[in-house]
């Protein structure tokens, strides 16, 4: 019962991959979605979940991936090693950042993560002889499976899936857990989850360690995939967006997160056809949805749902 | 019997203010203790010291033999003291039962990384947590509510629910924020028996109330604080006595 | 009212679902013309006059019967300079809307990010950017219209050894052009005996730049090379001015069009930069095989759109050096569309005269470039 | 001539200080007024520029057209609290964001469709022959945008503390429910802060257009650097937002000058980032105390 929406899930990608191998909209966009999947899912754990705000997250994204792409090209490493290096590297980095960060509160701590992700987006801008400077890095070897070579569009769908099934079952664990419940607490109300004896500042921190390595994988995994990475790719605007997916789809939960980026990568798509158009309608659909769904497409959904037969239940029991 | 909290000559300033002077009392291990006093007499700032939220400036907080006077708010909470809030602070984005078991974080110890991979250890763990929340609201009353959301909870539910998270974190002593606050006469009456019962239940309890029939009835001792100072302490019917008690608040408020 | 809200949300998404839906219709067999262009962004000065020449001489080419009875279709969408989108995009050309030859990428950055693509997936390939890391190695698949980098930077190093220049202070963004510029002019400086005395760079949404030429002043540069786009280097020359700096300066052929001079305005005086012939078309001599080209092009161009930039020239060029090698090669197959790209000689185009062959995918040298000077806000050949 | 030098890089670094200290009072504003962080802000600035050099170009007077352009943000900023704020009056602060995050790709979306791509100028307001005094110089046009700067953030002091509607403004932002209650009509008083914040982002836009030229994507950037300043000062903290400008261009500016010009936006945000640590409310904000 748990994990339904998870089989749910496993059920319409594998399907729709085995059903359109070749269909762009499938194994191309589709993969994109995994991507952002991935990385909503696990921006969703520290602000669905803890209640913070990262504006930064592209940063550890592009840590994993410039980490992954020069250990593999320029040492020849396995690409396995060089993500676990990369993830490494945005564990202590984050580590290292994550209390002094997580200090600050609200639009504090979206300016402070803004420009973290500021400083490593220049940083991989200016020293190109380490990150190929704006142009970035090309010729990444794809990764090997025992003697597969995955480097075809749709084995990198079903990779995607798979681990994009992986971090849905990590976050929804989580949630159900004595740290997944006080990181919810800690978003109700930072003050009671103290007072129940839950450390704030360390379930933060450890949180916030915990999305950024889940980035960062995502990031090798990205690099191995598109064999190119440059700057733009983990830009402050992409940082926005990642928010944007989470609270479109509904802040705090795992599915919503998956909806905010399933809908994210698949709605400019059809806006192309729209030319000019594109970037006006793409702003007011976002303002549209978020005026009329403040919850999020997901979790509106779900609570119009739930909402009458909760309530009846409410007042029965209440007035009792 | 033994004093379960010592509190020694603590003071607290804020700016030019002295919300706390010089205050020392102890609370014995099974009473019911309550505090008193107008607004604004210093009454959750002393709840907001016994439970770390803010530091006192002077004086020392002994809590089971532990000096707790400069310890963070969570080492407080897992040494057994538990607080209810004036302002409620229930986890709205949360239903009843996940509140109840979020104050079970002290008596189980799984970490991140096994709460995601779902280890064998956290299911077990899932299992009896969810037994001590359950207990937590029967004790309550409010067992049928479980699955609830919590933002779609009357105020008075909400009071009960608050207790009821406290209480699943087994505290020695529980600090009560003004429970009867916003309470119609039959809510009060059922908040009566229910601090009676957590009392029974061998847990010391220290109230803010104002109201003042409430706490005679179920007080063993009362202290009465008065623009940050102690202006009485004693049984109730030593306060009720009191002249200077009765000057300062009771010739308003019971009059 | 939450289920009002929700139902309201539904009708939202309805009503654009219905407005969404892709045009499927599909005519018999064309040519079918990928392209993929800044056409936002900051790039977007160059995807904008790309696109605009694209459309327009498949247009024209469409009136005269298409090329051996086929039409030409042209599919394009916007990268916004954006190179995981090009990606996404050139994927989209190969595998959805099935092309058969591409001719796009505005900027370096978006080229270099789909060339393992279009290797892969055996497409040609005419890039409208920049860098000489597109066609240096040589890939199959792979060539380009618009000058290297590097040319321009040996251009402009020529004309200041030419001057007696030989201490130059460089001032460059963060973009990819202005980047891999800067190390060509890094790499080629020493070769002509020039010695670069001042490196400062610039964020190309910065909105002054006082503060690095304050620094340039103060060194013993005899002229200022300037490499970038957009409208930083018109702030650049501004600034130049401003401070009162009388030391020549130099701009890349990233600011050949006439905007560069609109913005500019008077401070743009003096300034010398190399650049395809398309912008002194008519005051080259008639001798030259090139001008009835660009003046073609340029009279067409500016009827419908306004001044023409040497961007939207390599989009002809590139548009062309494709639809005549689908000509030569008489068939749809990409392997002998490409075979004929390379083998691509004396196309007469804007930004010169192309002589491709398997080691050189651009086929242009030094002499396409001409070194023009401002003068009385026009631009004049420097001779 | 490293004391030339100096002078000349605050003269740079107070020009753009005083650009973002426009941009970030304009934050402040709203933040002050609905708690909500218009991440739209650098759109105010976008339009303002490119209505008045529309304007002007159709041959309307110099001043008229600015006129205009100045009361075209401003209306704009009207809209978007009747439309879209006001629309979604009880959502989150992180909803807030993304719905302004959402104003300003629409605005920028529409831009691009009346404006098109291209990169524009504007006259300066007197003419572009710089001032000389030994080795500094400096354009009249910087003289404008600082006086400018200096008499707005005078005049909305005085409004506030001065004026009743500023005062209701203010009482707004403490309580809502309160000032209600007091008879203010709140709705009317956010419309009017995105009024006059979409009016300060127009006279930044018009202001600095001469200097720095504007494109339909102009915006996003200065509206980071104006969020930067009014984070910097300490949220919804007037003062602060331009005391916060004026350090972020100057230390941009000194950065750029003494350490590396290709690193001074990261020496920017890492001394944001340093200040922020040690306090963590901004330079003038307050930390709030919350009751419980």
């Amino acid at each position: 019962m748990r994990l339904v929406g998870l089989y749910i899930f496993l059920a319409v990608t594998i399907g729709l991959g085995l059903l359109f191998p070749d269909n762009y909209y499938v194994s191309v966009v589709g993969s994109t979605a995994f991507f952002h999947i991935i990385l909503a899912v696990a921006l969703n754990l520290f602000m669905g979940y803890a209640g913070q705000i990262s504006l930064g997250h592209a940063a550890f994204f592009g840590i994993g991936a410039y980490t992954s792409a020069i250990l593999t090209t320029r040492f020849n490493l396995n690409p396995f090693v060089a993500m676990s290096a990369g993830a490494m590297l945005t564990g202590a980095l984050s580590t290292l950042l994550a209390r002094p960060i997580l200090k600050l509160k609200g639009h504090y701590l979206a300016m402070a993560t803004l420009g973290l992700g500021i400083i490593v987006h220049i940083f991989l801008v200016q020293e190109e002889w380490l990150t190929g400077g704006p142009d970035g890095l090309s010729g990444i070897p794809p990764i090997k499976i025992a003697s597969l070579v995955v480097d075809t569009d749709i084995q990198w769908y079903f990779i995607l899936c798979a681990v994009s099934a992986m971090t849905i079952w990590i976050s929804l664990n989580l949630m159900d857990s004595r740290m997944g419940r006080a990181l919810r607490a800690i978003h109700g109300s930072e003050i009671a989850a103290e007072v129940l004896g839950i450390d704030t500042a360390s379930a933060k921190a450890q949180v916030f360690v915990l999305s950024a390595v889940l980035t960062s994988i995502a990031g090798s995994l990205f690099v191995h995939q598109q064999a190119f990475i440059s700057p733009d790719s983990c830009s402050f605007a992409f940082s926005v967006e990642l928010v944007t997916m989470v609270v479109l789809g509904g802040l705090g939960s795992t599915f919503g997160a998956v909806f905010g980026a399933a809908i994210l990568t698949f709605l400019p798509e059809f806006l192309v056809h729209f030319e000019e158009l594109e970037v006006l309608l793409y702003g007011a659909i976002l303002m549209c949805i978020m005026i009329f769904l403040p919850k999020g497409v997901f979790v509106s959904a779900v609570d119009g749902v739930m909402h009458l037969f909760q309530r009846r239940c409410v007042r029965d029991v209440g007035s009792s | 019997m033994s004093a379960l909290l010592e509190v020694n000559s603590v003071s607290r300033r804020f700016g030019g203010v002295e919300a706390l002077k010089d205050i020392t009392f102890s609370v014995h291990g099974g009473e019911i203790f309550s505090i008193i006093g107008p607004n604004g007499a210093g009454k959750t700032t002393l709840f907001n010291l016994l439970t770390g939220v803010f530091y006192a400036d002077e004086g020392s907080i002994l809590f089971n033999s532990h000096d707790i006077t400069r310890k963070r708010t969570f080492e407080i909470a897992r040494l057994g003291i538990q607080r209810t809030f004036q302002n409620l602070q229930i986890f709205l984005n949360m239903n009843c039962i996940e509140n109840v078991k979020t104050a079970c974080h002290t008596r189980i110890s799984s970490g991140m990384i096994s709460g995601c991979l779902r280890l064998k250890k956290v299911i077990q763990e899932e299992r009896i947590v969810e037994k001590w929340a359950m207990e937590a609201l029967d004790f309550v009353g409010m067992k049928d509510l479980a699955l609830a959301p919590s933002d779609t909870l009357p105020y008075g539910l909400l009071k009960r629910l608050e207790i009821a998270r406290a209480l699943a974190a087994k505290p020695s002593l529980i600090l009560l924020d003004e429970p009867a606050a916003g309470l119609n006469d039959t809510e009060t009456l059922e908040m009566r028996h229910l601090i009676e019962s957590i009392s029974r239940s061998g847990i010391t309890v220290m109230l803010v109330e104002h109201n003042m029939s409430l706490v005679m009835e179920i007080s063993h001792r009362i202290m009465v604080l008065n623009y940050g100072q102690c202006l009485k302490l004693g049984t109730p019917t030593e306060v009720q006595k009191d002249p200077e008690v009765i000057a300062a608040y009771l010739g308003e408020a019971a009059g | 009212m939450k289920l009002h809200r929700i139902v309201r949300g539904l009708f939202l998404i309805l009503f654009l679902g219905i407005f969404l839906a892709p045009p499927w219709a599909m005519a018999k067999r064309p040519i079918k013309i990928g392209s993929f262009l800044a056409l936002t962004g900051p790039a977007s000065f160059l995807g904008d006059p790309e696109l605009k020449t694209l459309k327009m001489y498949i247009e024209e080419v469409n009136e005269k019967g298409g090329i051996d009875g086929h039409k030409v279709e042209l599919i394009y969408y916007d990268t916004g300079g954006k190179a995981k989108e090009a990606k996404d995009i050139v994927k989209r050309l190969i595998k959805k809307d099935r092309v058969d030859v591409i001719v796009g990428g505005s900027t370096s950055g978006t080229t270099l990010a789909v060339i393992d693509i279009v290797q892969r997936a055996k497409v040609p390939l005419i890039s409208l950017a920049g860098s000489i890391r597109i066609i240096q190695p040589v890939k199959k698949w792979v060539f380009k219209t618009p000058h290297t980098d590097r040319m321009a930077a040996a251009k402009i190093f020529e004309d200041m050894k030419k001057r007696g220049i030989t201490k130059v202070a460089l001032i460059t963004g963060d973009g990819g052009f202005d980047k891999s510029g800067r190390a060509q002019c890094l790499d080629l400086a020493p070769k002509y005996g020039i010695e670069i005395v001042a490196d400062e760079k610039y964020s190309n949404s910065d909105t002054d730049m006082t503060t690095q030429l304050t620094k340039i002043r103060a060194t013993d540069a005899q002229a200022i090379l300037n490499f970038g786009f957009g409208k930083a280097p018109a702030i650049v020359t501004k600034n130049v001015r401003q401070l009162g700096i009388k030391l020549p300066l130099y701009q890349s052929h990233g600011v050949a069009s006439k905007k560069f001079l609109q913005l500019a305005g008077k401070a743009a005086e003096g300034v010398r930069l190399p650049a395809a012939a398309l912008l002194v078309a008519e005051k080259l001599p008639d001798s030259d095989p090139q001008k009835k080209v660009l003046l073609a092009y340029k009279h067409k161009y500016e009827a419908k759109y306004g001044p023409v930039s040497t961007f939207g020239g390599h989009a002809y060029d590139g548009l062309f050096i494709a639809l005549d090698a689908i000509d030569r090669a008489n068939s749809l197959d990409r392997a002998k569309i490409r075979d004929e790209i390379e083998k691509t000689k004396n196309f007469i185009g804007t930004g010169g005269i192309f002589n491709m062959s398997p080691t050189d995918h651009l086929g242009l040298d030094l002499s396409a470039f001409k070194m023009l000077e401002v003068k009385n806000g026009d631009w004049t050949l420097v001779q | 001539m490293l004391l030339d030098q100096l002078i000349q890089f605050l003269i740079t670094g107070i020009t753009i200080g005083a650009i973002y200290a426009l941009v970030g009072l304009g934050f402040s504003l709203i933040y002050n007024a609905s708690d909500v962080v218009n991440f739209a802000q650098g759109e105010f600035v976008m339009i303002g520029a490119m209505s008045a050099i529309f304007i002007y170009g159709a041959g309307v007077p110099y001043f008229v057209a600015i006129l205009i352009a100045i009361f075209i943000s401003m209306f704009v900023g009207v809209a978007l609290e009747k439309l879209a704020i006001e629309q979604a009056r009880n959502a989150t602060v992180v909803t807030t964001i993304i719905i302004t995050i959402g104003a300003s790709i629409f605005l920028r979306g529409a831009a691009l469709l009346i404006w098109g791509k291209e990169i524009y100028g504007f006259p300066s307001i007197s003419g572009d022959d710089p001032i000389k005094v030994g080795n500094i110089t400096i354009l009249p046009q910087s003289l404008w945008i600082m006086a400018c700067t200096a008499l707005f953030v005078f005049l909305l002091r005085y409004f506030f503390q001065k004026t009743l509607t500023g005062k209701a403004i203010l009482a707004c932002s403490f309580n809502k429910k309160a000032a209600y209650l007091m008879g203010i009509e709140v709705k009317h008083m956010l419309a009017l802060a995105y009024g006059i914040s979409g009016l300060l982002g127009g006279i930044a836009g018009v202001l600095i257009t001469p200097i720095t030229y504007m494109t339909y994507g102009a915006g996003v950037m200065l509206g980071l650097k104006g969020f930067c300043a009014s984070i910097l000062g300490g949220m919804g903290n007037s003062m602060g937002a331009v005391i916060g400008g004026l350090i972020l261009g100057i230390v941009e500016s000194l950065g750029a000058g003494f350490i590396s010009s290709g690193y001074k936006d990261a020496i920017s945000f890492f001394i944001i980032l340093l200040v922020l640590f040690f306090r963590p409310a901004g330079l003038f904000g307050k930390t709030g105390v919350e009751r419980v």
